[in-house]
């Protein structure tokens, strides 16, 4: 399910300049591979850990070093700053970096760029030039796709409800934005009654989302903006036995995610290419490396699947269990 | 003087009855006005389905609550029952789906290791004589590492075993008597509680959990050994987070290693607000269950009645100030 | 051949900065009443805390029966037959008097960790039965007064049926008719072989209950002498080292008429009832009366330390509000409280920040900084008048003995300089030597003009100090006395002039009580 | 006799002396043994670039921890300290940005901002009796809430005002002293470490935190009037979050309304670790500061070290308990 992707030999060591003379002491033998630090916005998340597996196998594939962390939550926008510092402090041969926040960290960006350590962004944007290139999904976009498949599914009029993982983070506020906009601009007669934030976590987000279906028995549809707020989604409709009578619609996948689908308590999700996002960061610090200019922007897409098409092989290797 | 002496014991005999029914009506009070409230406010609120989803709500967090109990009434603290109760979903998801393990040897797994957990902060605290706030700020951090590296950070799923989710979801009593179908996780909330009660007032560990929350120094010229009992009353804590973490588990039907912070303190004020006082020495398990009520009924309604989250944050932190607050008046005035 | 049941030889132990025991010994035959007499930090209570497992000694020897033991913990101690009341109360508050009492030693249910809560009271009240004790055994121990809580204290030793039975200052909180009925049960013990360990500063009750007295003096045994034949006199001297100058009945001058406070129409609730008194400049007014009669109440409420329901203060003639310790303090009133430990003293703060506590606002320069050096100085001024045993003003109280934390709680009101003094119970738990030197500073500060309110249950002590004596007897004042014609007995009778006996007997109740003695 | 106590006052007196360098040499000696654990395991973990940075990693949470250890000497404790701070960094930003006003307004904004939170903690805590546990959570909840409300759920940033980041990151010696530029961060907390040692040793508001935590009630029965200096003492502490909170948004350049959340627990630990006991009576402000530093080399080196997360965790968990244990040890022989 690893995402296609040539080979390339000739991206190793030669220009390493800045980390190669101080790395010698620190990690013996390896000392000849480019290090290249990837600071992502989290890593508990299953989309997170899809990222991870990405960038680990386009590590393997280019004969770099990567090493992956982010903050516990998206709100912990100074420990992400410390981590970035802490990853500069080694000089490493490149930077990936997904922000929490868009301008917080243009300082240490800065920094890097003074020290002649090339960054790629990934996941979401910064305010700024730095970033040689960034691999991004297009979220508002991609939720306003959901938004509209929720229109056409419950006919365009009616009660819906969204369930996003939290208020602050980039992605939790682009995909309410994304959804909500959408609805609100294209589809008059329907009505968004509850706008929740369940933290992401899967036991609140049950209960939570118990209580809302209880207080509006003729919702019509329920949109979970990440993987931890939809299976609190699914789980509230599964114990409430009203499986089938919400369209529930989702965000990324996971193994609970897909079963659903499969099994139709689902009605089908968003999902970005979260292997392929980690996998083209880590390419295009390969190439800014090796001093190729980039393209400002590498989209790696968004899909919307449902039961029809979730085997199929060009969404298949966009899903992580 | 004779007299005297017995008159004084049996007015505190009788003012002391008072006030511990004062103090359960109270807290009872104070839940049955939030309901009326709600229910009030909302038709949604007050529908069967929907107490009985507030019921489930109250399980894990209410669970977590009656171990907190005993360490606080010895004057203690755990910090770590969160991350503790993830510990031991993810023991028993490795158990049940990595290892194929039957669903009781599962449960076992779990509840040992919320022991395991519970017994090594208690021997820290009563060997090593570290508080009992770093002992177990310490094992928070450790089991939730811990949960992270076994789980290899991704959830375990049940999905082989469809029976575990019944454990929480299934109703035993609605399959014996049909229309009835209260979901086990309450029976088990209420068992837990029952048992809980039990080890507290009739048993030699309840006794001297409050002997040592009243007077650990006295407790130990007494010839108590209290860095066993203290050991003890830790390790029963862990063991409830270990009942809670098998709980989570079959409610999300899957073991999610990144779960549990902010339980901790959610549990230790369900038990405050239920009239347990943190420096030890009194406690009621009934009042830490109607203290987790309390705030599972305040997140229901809250959310029944769409406010804004932020907004239910500033309620919920001003109405857990309010309900000590009327406790301590209450205790005042006797 | 055991003719002694317990020998204690060679015992040392040292805290830091302090010898407590050197080569310390001891010895304690069957069927015999051994006194332990000492001053303040001469090591009584560590060599007894060796004795039940509390302390490890460092070096020494102790032979139980004609066998070498070691007592590693209380627990130890009581399996080998010897348990100990000791010098603090040590109750759970929270548990009930049955709970108290059989801590660690309940009775079963039929499964092994259940508890026959039956049982436990049945067994209770047998035991307090035995001791004349009129308690509910379902009583919680918070709700008793100290004295009752101490009775509980010794009912609980009692209930090991011990070979060994240490007391150490059983009789510091007690009343009267409660130490006859701890003489009583002593001799009965006694009589059936047990050993008994009897700690007292309270010399004249030596004679009476002991059959040999043991003196220590810093540290280490000086004597074991025959209680009998041995004179009090004796004993003192080998306790301090010195003869003490022990001034017959020490008349202190008149007080002038001026009226340094008056309290009038005191009320709250049942403990105090309409309590009137005045107290005069320079003069020393004696508290009177049983425990439980609510003498600490009325300090406390003077002080601000309690609210009232209604009553006057005027000091130097002023109405004045007090409402809390803080005005208490600014308008020069001071409470040195019987309970130090828990009232009197920061037990982690070392001597001279306990002393510069209730007089800070003396030591602060402009913006409020402190002055450590005349910190030090006051304090090292206080250890050495006061005589205050300890090895530096940098020496955490905790690790002073009980006589020692007194006079620094008297230090910390001498730095506040108040002009009104109430000192509750201030010889409790200290030494005849240390006893005689606050007597000596009560009589100097009365004579600077300072005045001093004194409630004492040393009968003794309140017709030797006090110009005048106020009784008390269930929150009401039943009688005041001059020092002049005031007797143990007449002292007595106004202390037990009880409401109920007072309609029964048909004696003048208490406001004529009043009345006839009035103030003024 | 006079001799005796002499010399034994010389005696405990140069003891003591010895047992307080022993602790400072201590909690000093673990915090060196990290460093040299990790500047052999890593060359670049000893760059000047990276002591600076660690240096400023320490700043807020040092700083939080300086007002924590106030309230920890009075034996309390203060869970609201995270919240509070981003409270005061919201409000900074309202003013600045928002508002327009001048940043030393500002600054006073958010200062008043967390005083006045800390304020109405030390009103609950000692006017309304209710435990610091409680006061402090629904404190944290409330500012948690407040700080989402007044931002409206979004980050406030000081683009308008680039001399604002300059006050954490700027350097004032680095233009004096060309060569030395050593962030302002570091400054500022040794400033207020300053303080906070000057306010603790030197002030009448620290012997009565100092007293107060060793014995409430025989302060109270001094005459001093412990209920407002209980206060105070809440109010200095959240003088120091608001600090914090100016500190962290200087930092982030921005107010980030959903930050703070487990802020207290590194707070606290910073200062148990720095050897300040929960139960109240004693702490040393300097201890806190090692505390402090002991957590941030800590955090960096297993970072620059690129050690797992989870396993960063077990390891932080394993440390925090062990240096405590420490002291711990230290004590006991002492
Ligand atoms: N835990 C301790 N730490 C340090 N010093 C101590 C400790 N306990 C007792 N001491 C010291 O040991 C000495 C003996 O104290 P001890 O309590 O045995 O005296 P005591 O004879 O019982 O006096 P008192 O009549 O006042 O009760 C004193 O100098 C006291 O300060
Ligand atoms: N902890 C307590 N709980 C309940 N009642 C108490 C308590 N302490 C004192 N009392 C009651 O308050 C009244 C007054 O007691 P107080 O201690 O003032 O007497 P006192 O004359 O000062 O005796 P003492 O000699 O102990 O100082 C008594 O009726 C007593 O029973
Ligand atoms: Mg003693
Ligand atoms: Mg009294």
């Amino acid at each position: 399910a690893a995402p296609a992707a040539t080979t390339d030999t000739s991206s190793s060591s030669a220009t390493t300049a800045p980390a190669a003379s101080g790395d010698e002491a620190a990690s013996g033998d390896e000392a000849a591979k480019p290090y290249i630090p990837v600071i992502s916005k989290g890593f508990q998340h299953q989309f997170w850990q899809a990222v991870k597996s990405g960038s680990e196998q386009a590590a393997a594939d280019f004969n770099v070093d990567i090493t992956f962390e982010g903050p516990e939550s998206e709100a912990m926008v100074d420990k992400q700053y410390e981590m970035l510092q802490a990853a500069i402090a080694k000089n490493p041969a490149a930077i990936c970096f997904a922000a929490v926040d868009s301008q917080a960290m243009i300082p240490l960006l800065e920094e890097a760029q003074t020290k002649g350590i090339p960054v790629i962004g990934f996941d979401s944007g910064v305010d700024s030039d730095i970033p040689l290139a960034t691999a991004a999904t297009d979220n508002i976009a991609a939720a306003a796709l959901a938004a509209d498949k929720m229109a056409e599914l419950i006919g365009e009029s009616g009660k819906v409800a969204v369930l996003v993982h939290d208020q602050t983070s980039r992605t939790g506020i682009d995909r309410r934005d994304g959804f909500v906009n959408e609805i609100e601009a294209k589809y008059p007669d329907i009505e968004i009654v509850n706008l929740d934030y369940g933290g992401g976590d899967q036991l609140k987000s049950t209960d939570l989302a118990k209580a809302v279906i209880q207080a509006n028995p003729d919702l019509k549809g329920y949109f979970g903006a990440n993987e931890g707020s939809i299976i609190g989604v699914l789980n509230a409709v599964n114990e409430l036995g009203k499986e089938g009578e919400i369209v529930v619609i989702g965000y990324d996948s996971g193994k609970q995610q897909i079963d659903a689908i499969k099994g139709g308590v689902e009605a089908g999700a968003i999902t970005q290419n979260p292997v392929g996002i980690g996998y083209k960061c880590v390419e295009a610090a390969v190439k800014a490396i090796n001093g190729e200019t980039l393209d400002k922007v590498i989209d790696t897409g968004f899909f919307w699947y449902d039961a029809t098409n979730i085997d199929s092989d060009e969404i298949k290797p966009l899903l992580y269990e | 003087m004779a007299t005297q002496t017995g008159e004084t014991a049996a007015t505190s005999k009788r003012s002391f009855l008072r006030a511990d029914a004062a103090q359960k009506l109270l807290a009872f009070s104070a839940l049955i006005i939030i309901f009326i409230f709600f229910s009030l406010a909302s038709p949604f609120f007050r529908t069967p389905d929907n107490v009985s989803s507030i019921l489930v709500a109250t399980a894990v967090n209410g669970v977590l609550a009656l171990g907190v109990t005993f360490v606080i009434i010895t004057a203690g603290i755990d910090l770590s029952v969160g991350t503790v109760m993830t510990l031991s979903a993810v023991m028993t998801g490795v158990a049940v789906t990595n290892r194929g393990l039957p669903i009781p040897v599962g449960i076992i797994v779990g509840l040992l290791t919320g022991t395991t957990a519970g017994l090594i902060s208690g021997l820290m605290i009563a060997r090593m004589k570290i508080p009992p706030f770093i002992a177990t700020l310490g094992m928070m951090m450790i089991a939730r590492g811990l949960s992270l590296v076994i789980s290899d950070v991704k959830p375990i799923y049940f999905n082989d075993t469809p029976v575990f989710r019944e454990i929480m979801m299934g109703s035993v009593v609605g399959a014996l008597i049909p229309g009835l179908s209260v979901p086990n996780a309450v029976f088990i909330l209420f068992g837990a509680a029952l048992v809980a009660a039990f080890i507290l007032g009739k048993t030699v560990l309840g006794r001297y959990a409050v002997a040592i929350g009243s007077n650990e120094e006295a407790t130990r010229l007494s010839g108590v050994n209290v860095a066993n009992w203290l050991t003890a009353v830790y390790a029963l804590g862990g063991a409830f987070s270990g009942l809670a973490g098998v709980m989570i588990a079959s409610r999300l039907n899957s073991a999610q290693p990144a779960l549990g912070i902010g339980y901790e303190l959610e549990a230790i004020a369900a038990v405050v607000i239920g009239g347990t006082s943190l420096s030890g020495g009194e406690g009621t398990i009934l009042g830490t269950v109607i203290g987790a009520l309390i705030i599972s009924t305040l997140t229901n309604g809250l959310r029944i009645l769409s406010v804004p989250q932020e907004w239910q944050m500033v309620i919920t932190g001003v109405i857990v100030v309010l309900a000590v607050y009327i406790d301590i008046i209450r205790r005042r005035g006797k | 051949m055991s003719d002694y049941l317990v020998k204690m030889q060679g015992i040392d132990k040292s805290f830091p900065g302090v010898r407590a025991l050197d080569e310390a010994r001891f010895d304690l035959r069957t069927g015999e009443v051994h006194a332990l007499v000492g001053e303040n930090g001469a090591g009584k209570s560590t060599l007894m805390k060796i004795l039940s497992g509390i302390y490890r000694m460092d070096a020494g020897q102790i032979i139980l029966k004609d066998n070498e033991v070691e007592i590693p913990s209380p627990r130890a101690a009581q399996d080998l037959g010897i348990s100990m009341i000791h010098q603090e109360i040590n109750l759970m508050n929270h548990l009930t008097l049955a709970q108290n009492v059989y801590i660690g030693r309940e009775p079963r249910g039929v499964v092994r960790f259940m508890l026959d809560e039956n049982k436990l009271n049945a067994q209770t009240k047998e035991l307090f039965a035995s001791m004349r004790l009129n308690l509910d055994p379902r009583t919680k121990a918070a709700d008793l007064t100290v004295a009752k809580q101490q009775m509980v204290e010794i009912a609980k030793a009692l209930s090991f049926n011990s070979q060994v039975l240490i007391m150490d200052e059983p009789t510091a909180a007690l009343t009267e008719a409660e130490i006859d009925e701890l003489f009583r049960i002593i001799r009965e013990l006694r009589n059936k072989g047990v050993g008994i360990v009897y700690i007292s500063h309270r010399l004249e009750e030596l004679k009476q209950i002991s059959d040999r007295i043991t003196v220590m003096r810093d540290g280490r045994t000086i004597d074991t002498v025959d209680a009998q034949t041995c004179s009090i006199d004796q004993i003192i001297s080998m306790m301090v080292g010195r003869t003490i100058f022990e001034a017959a009945p020490e008349i202190p001058e008149k007080p002038s008429q001026d009226i340094a406070l008056e309290v009038r129409n005191l009320n709250r609730g049942d403990v105090i009832r309409d309590v009137s008194f005045q107290l005069k400049k320079g003069e020393i007014l004696g508290f009177a009366g049983l425990m439980g009669a609510g003498r600490t109440e009325v300090a406390r409420a003077v002080f601000g330390a309690d609210p009232v329901d209604s009553g006057e203060f005027f000091v130097n003639g002023e109405l004045v509000q007090i409402k809390s310790p803080k005005d208490a303090v600014a308008h020069g009133i001071g409470y040195l409280s019987e309970d130090r430990k828990r009232y009197g003293l920061a037990l982690g703060m070392d001597v001279e920040e306990n002393i510069a506590l209730a007089g800070f606002s003396k030591f602060l320069g402009r913006l409020g900084t402190v002055n450590q050096t005349a910190i030090r100085d006051t304090a090292t001024h206080y250890v050495d008048t006061l005589q205050i045993k300890t090895p530096s003003v940098e020496q955490r109280v905790r690790n002073l003995s009980g006589g020692n934390q007194q006079k620094v709680v008297i230090g910390k009101w001498l730095t506040a300089d108040t002009e009104i003094l109430i000192f509750d119970e201030p010889t409790r738990g200290i030494d005849v030597g240390a006893k005689s030197e606050i007597y000596h500073l009560l009589n100097d500060l009365a004579q600077q003009g300072k005045s001093i309110i004194m409630i004492s249950s040393e009968l003794p002590e309140i017709l030797r100090m006090s110009h005048r004596i106020v009784v008390m007897c269930e929150g009401r004042i039943t009688g005041e006395l001059s020092s002049a014609d005031a007797t143990q007995e007449e002292i007595m009778r106004y202390a037990t002039q009880r409401r109920v006996l007072v309609s029964a007997n048909g004696e003048p109740t208490n406001d004529q009580g009043i009345e006839q003695n009035g103030v003024g």
